[in-house]
């Protein structure tokens, strides 16, 4: 099983982002559950979500603490909340950040790898909005592997379009990795 | 052959709702409640569901309305959590009372004060009195397919009874997973049209419904409301039996027994908690500790014996509450566990826990200290103090 | 057929003896309205004077020969929409109205009354209104007039009685722009017949009947001047009988030499230790509430 | 167990509830039909449904159910109807 913790905030499209990987992989015949944790809905607010993902059936509904890999919607955010904690070994972080070198940012022993862009510009760019949860979800499909990239690619396109798929790829392409060793 | 879907727990209830083809609908808003009403208004306006919708303008409406429309014939379907069910009391106690079997979703929340909007079934259990049957689930196809048990056991002649199907509002309100919508025909073949004849407000059959009556009869009323009531706990677990065959799912009737066979403990709980904590019993299992699961499915009736047979004999068992008992200082449904013991004149040493009030997470980590606990307690005659999992001063 | 053939023929829809009080003018506006309403009926009966006078029944036996059931006092438009709804939802025609006193409907049930409006649940909502909780005791409610005893605003040493004015309610329904809405009175038959009529024509929303019954015995009336006090509320202005067709306000009975006030409050025990200026102050109140009303009949 | 009742909820129908309401009355009201016009002012007003147009156009009471409010004298334009003490049955 993964587990993964998505930090948006209000507008960033957070939850909508955890459901498509759970659309995703039980549309490739695997489980998933995804549970969003929020306070009063309004744009601006941290959003949190929690992902699991898994070849067999998944009893728990609760947080998840010990994520495999935690996905970062906005920059702001590496500083607002606590999105190193508790990371299991070998975990990878997803990263909006305009920093060049996301390695130096990340403050968790246990963090494998890193995978960043430069998400919030793509999204100005392409969408007009900063709305970066698809072109996130590129990155994170290139960085872990875990869903399917087709299967995710048709979820994008019916939940928000064609524009949205060319994030998504361009995401998927545009992502830096890098590997502690 | 059914279809798989990922959806939150509000749509598996609204798909419940609509597989089941109530003509009425009534619900007002309420977090966490609000989308079921939402989807069901979705389904009648894009032509999926030939259902009656009333807008109403307040919860106290929804059930008067749906109970209106019961009366009159109708089968029906309403929503509500929190502050909008005490808000409904009134005929929601009547609902039962009158023997109409409306079926309501309920998306646990707990109750103010403080302000809060967060998960748990306080608001539920508050009324457990009020002789509507309530089930409590774990997962979001096990709320689909408790609704449309629902309607069976609801509209059986030896029970007419209200039903409740309660969930953890957010854990599964909010929480998107997969689930197997059956087919409508199926649903069909297994759910009959509904046609009362107990009660009715017909001109070509005119009655009174409610007149004025003395205390013997409603003592009557009331003893037949009480054996109904029994007779819904024996048919639940029929319709689950039932159910399983033609659908491929069952969830052990009133309760389920998880590696309990040769438990030397037992937890006891209920709710979208009980996931994670089978996860926890597993675990303990691998390090040696003999304990399995009691998950409370039903609450009313509430199933004594099945919960005395499970429990007797054992080294010890705990409860875990996500609500309070004001008064006793434990939860509800341990309250109703050792009374169902004391019947059964079976004492095992136990204790009880409260955890996860307000939205509060249940974690492994307090299922483990509940499960450690439990074993500790084994060989003790006193019962032990309630313990409030969620205290900072626990330290978990 | 004339008014009083129809009323000479039409069958009595409620049991022969029910328990009102003797003269009382609420048994007479509910066996005309459900005459009128005929045996295609459902009718609700909150608590209230005709509940407890034994309407619905007792035990197993029926106070009407139309299906009738007790709504809760607060409920009562929601759960006749849900019946209406049943109905609606498997296309057959039936009457379907609420009979309900003052509480039920001014106070308590107002919430749901409202709501019933607005939706355009297909409802004949019929109001008696007695100015208070009669069946309970004569205690006040938001209907009952300034200065009224009850027993709630009780009159000691000539002191006391309620200290705020009546409610406005058939303007407030009014003003929800339902399609009809009227004032009737049991002490103009005629009237009310044709109201009802009319009000069984609606097909579109909620038709609210509004009738001002003074009560013989929570009021302090003799049993054999009910209809003649009802009377007088209507010649003094002080409950004009009016109606609201889509929106168009009309007077039903244009009193052309209105008596004062005083005439109608004096004829029973509850106004009794009126002084001349609470008098004045309740005339006052008819005169405004009655122009503001002639100038939207003129409009 | 055995139930007095075949019902599960408070219904009434095996018949309609009738209080003997012309045991009430103290004076009873008594019809001169010759002052009597036939404005049938009595049948309209009576609360209780107690009084009867008859072929010829006239009107009768009836005093089954009849509680001797008097309306129906005191609202008789033509004053042709009387409320008598009712006697004491022996």
């Amino acid at each position: 099983m993964k587990e993964i913790r998505l930090h948006g905030i209000g507008g960033l499209g957070t939850v909508k982002a955890g459901e498509m990987l759970v659309h995703a992989t039980v549309a490739s015949g695997k489980y998933g559950n995804s549970t969003p944790m929020f306070g009063f809905e309004r744009q601006g607010a941290p959003v949190t979500s929690f992902v699991r993902l898994s070849n067999e059936k998944i009893r728990a509904k609760n947080q998840v603490y010990n994520p495999d890999c935690t996905l970062i919607l906005d920059p702001s955010l590496l500083i607002s909340a606590p999105v190193f904690e508790g990371m299991k070994e070998d975990s990878v972080a997803v990263l909006n950040t305009q920093v060049s070198d996301a390695q130096s940012l990340i403050t968790s022993p246990n963090i494998k790898r890193v995978a960043w862009l430069d998400a919030t510009t793509i999204a100005l760019e392409m969408l007009g909005r900063p709305i970066t949860n698809t072109i996130m979800l590129g990155a994170f499909v290139k960085a872990t592997g875990w869903v399917d990239k087709v299967e995710l690619e048709k979820v994008v396109l019916k939940f928000f379009g064609e524009k949205n798929v060319e994030t998504f790829r361009r995401g998927y392409n545009d992502v830096k990795l890098f590997d502690f060793s | 052959m059914a279809t798989v879907k990922v959806i939150n727990g509000n749509m598996a209830a609204a798909i419940g709702a609509k597989l089941c083809r109530p003509d009425i609908i009534a619900a007002y808003p309420i977090t966490p409640q609000t989308p079921i009403v939402e989807y069901l208004a979705d389904f009648v306006t894009g032509g999926e569901l030939h259902s009656t919708v009333s807008e109403v303008e307040s919860e106290l409406s929804a059930m008067s309305v749906v109970t209106g429309a019961s009366l009159a014939g109708s089968r029906v379907f309403t929503a509500s959590a929190s502050q909008g069910l005490s808000l409904m009391y009134e005929p929601y106690f009547r609902a039962s009372t009158l023997r109409l079997p409306v079926v309501m979703a309920v998306a646990n929340r707990e109750m103010i004060s403080p302000q809060t909007l967060w998960g748990g079934p306080q608001d539920s259990l508050t009324v457990r009195d009020a002789g509507w049957l309530q089930v409590y689930v774990e997962d979001n196809q096990e709320i689909l397919d408790t609704m449309i048990m629902a309607y069976r056991m609801a509209e059986d002649k030896n029970v007419l009874l209200p039903v409740n199907v309660c969930f953890d509002g957010f854990y599964l309100s909010h929480m998107s997973e997969r689930v197997e919508i059956p087919e409508q025909e199926q649903v069909d073949a297994f759910l009959p049209t509904y046609h009362p004849e107990h009660i009715l407000l017909d001109p070509l059959k005119p009655m009174a419904v409610d007149p004025l009556t003395t205390g013997a009869l409603l003592t009557e009323y009331r003893m037949k409301h009480m054996m109904a009531q029994q007779n819904a706990l024996k048919l639940f677990e029929k319709l689950d039996k039932e159910y399983g065959k033609k659908f491929g799912r069952s969830y052990g009737g009133a309760v389920e027994a998880y590696r309990c066979e040769d438990a030397d403990y037992i937890l006891v709980t209920m709710g979208s908690m009980v996931g994670v904590a089978k996860d926890r019993v597993d675990e303990a299992r691998r390090n040696g500790i003999k304990i399995g699961l009691l998950k409370l499915r039903m609450i009313r009736p509430f199933p004594a014996e099945q919960v005395a047979t499970v429990l007797a004999g054992r080294k010890a068992y705990g409860v875990i509450d996500r609500n309070v008992s004001f008064g006793w200082n434990t939860g509800i449904t341990y309250e109703e566990v050792c009374a169902a013991m004391y019947r059964a004149n079976s004492f095992v040493p136990n204790i009880a826990f409260i955890a996860g009030l307000g939205g509060e997470d249940v974690t492994g980590k307090h299922i483990d200290c509940a499960i450690k606990m439990i074993v500790e307690q084994a060989g003790k005659t006193e019962c032990h103090p309630t313990i409030w999992l969620n205290r900072k001063d626990m330290g978990i | 057929m004339n008014v009083i053939d129809k009323l000479a023929t039409y069958e009595d829809q409620i049991s022969p003896g029910i328990s009102a009080c003797v003269g009382c003018n609420i048994e007479l506006t509910l066996r005309t309205c459900m005459k009128v309403l005929g045996p295609n009926t459902i009718f609700a009966i909150p608590p209230g004077c005709m509940g407890g006078v034994g309407v619905v029944g007792w035990d197993k036996q029926s106070g009407a020969k139309t299906p009738v059931f007790f709504p809760l006092l607060d409920n009562v438009a929601s759960m006749l929409a849900g019946i209406k709804l049943h109905y609606e939802h498997i296309g057959r025609h039936v009457n379907v109205v609420a009979f309900a006193g003052d509480g039920a409907s001014v106070d308590a049930g107002m919430q749901c009354l409202s709501g019933a409006a607005e939706r355009g649940d297909k409802l004949i909502y019929i109001c008696y209104d007695n100015e208070g909780y009669m069946n309970t005791g004569y205690q006040r409610s938001g209907s009952t007039s300034k200065g009224a005893w009850t027993s709630t605003t009780p009159v000691i040493d000539g002191h006391g009685g309620k200290k705020q004015n009546k409610k406005d309610f058939p303007m407030i329904m009014a003003m929800h722009d339902i399609p009809y809405m009227a004032t009737m009175s049991p002490a103009y038959i005629p009237d009310m017949v044709k109201k009802l009529e009319k009000a069984m024509q609606v097909d579109n929303g909620l038709a609210y009947l509004h009738v001002y019954n003074p009560c013989v015995t929570g009021w302090g009336c003799k049993s054999d001047e009910s209809i003649e006090v009802a009377r007088l509320a209507i010649e003094t202005n002080f409950a004009p009988l009016y109606e609201v067709e889509n929106g168009k306000f009309s007077m039903s009975v244009v009193v052309k030499n209105p008596k004062p006030v005083r005439e109608f409050v004096t004829r029973f025990k509850k106004f009794r230790h009126l002084t001349d200026e609470d008098i004045e102050g309740l005339q006052q109140l008819t005169d405004v509430r009655y122009a503001r009303l002639q100038k939207l009949c003129q409009e | 167990m055995e139930f007095i009742s075949e019902y599960i909820v408070p219904i009434g129908k095996e018949g309609l509830k009738i209080v003997d309401t012309g045991k009430w009355r103290t004076r009873k009201p008594v019809l001169d039909k010759s002052k009597c016009v036939k404005c049938g002012a009595c049948l309209m007003y009576c609360p209780v449904n107690s009084v009867r147009k008859v072929a010829d156009g006239s009107f009768e009471i009836n005093y089954d159910y009849c509680k001797g409010c008097g309306i129906c004298a005191h609202e008789c334009k033509k004053k042709a109807i009387a409320m008598e003490l009712v006697k004491e049955e022996k």
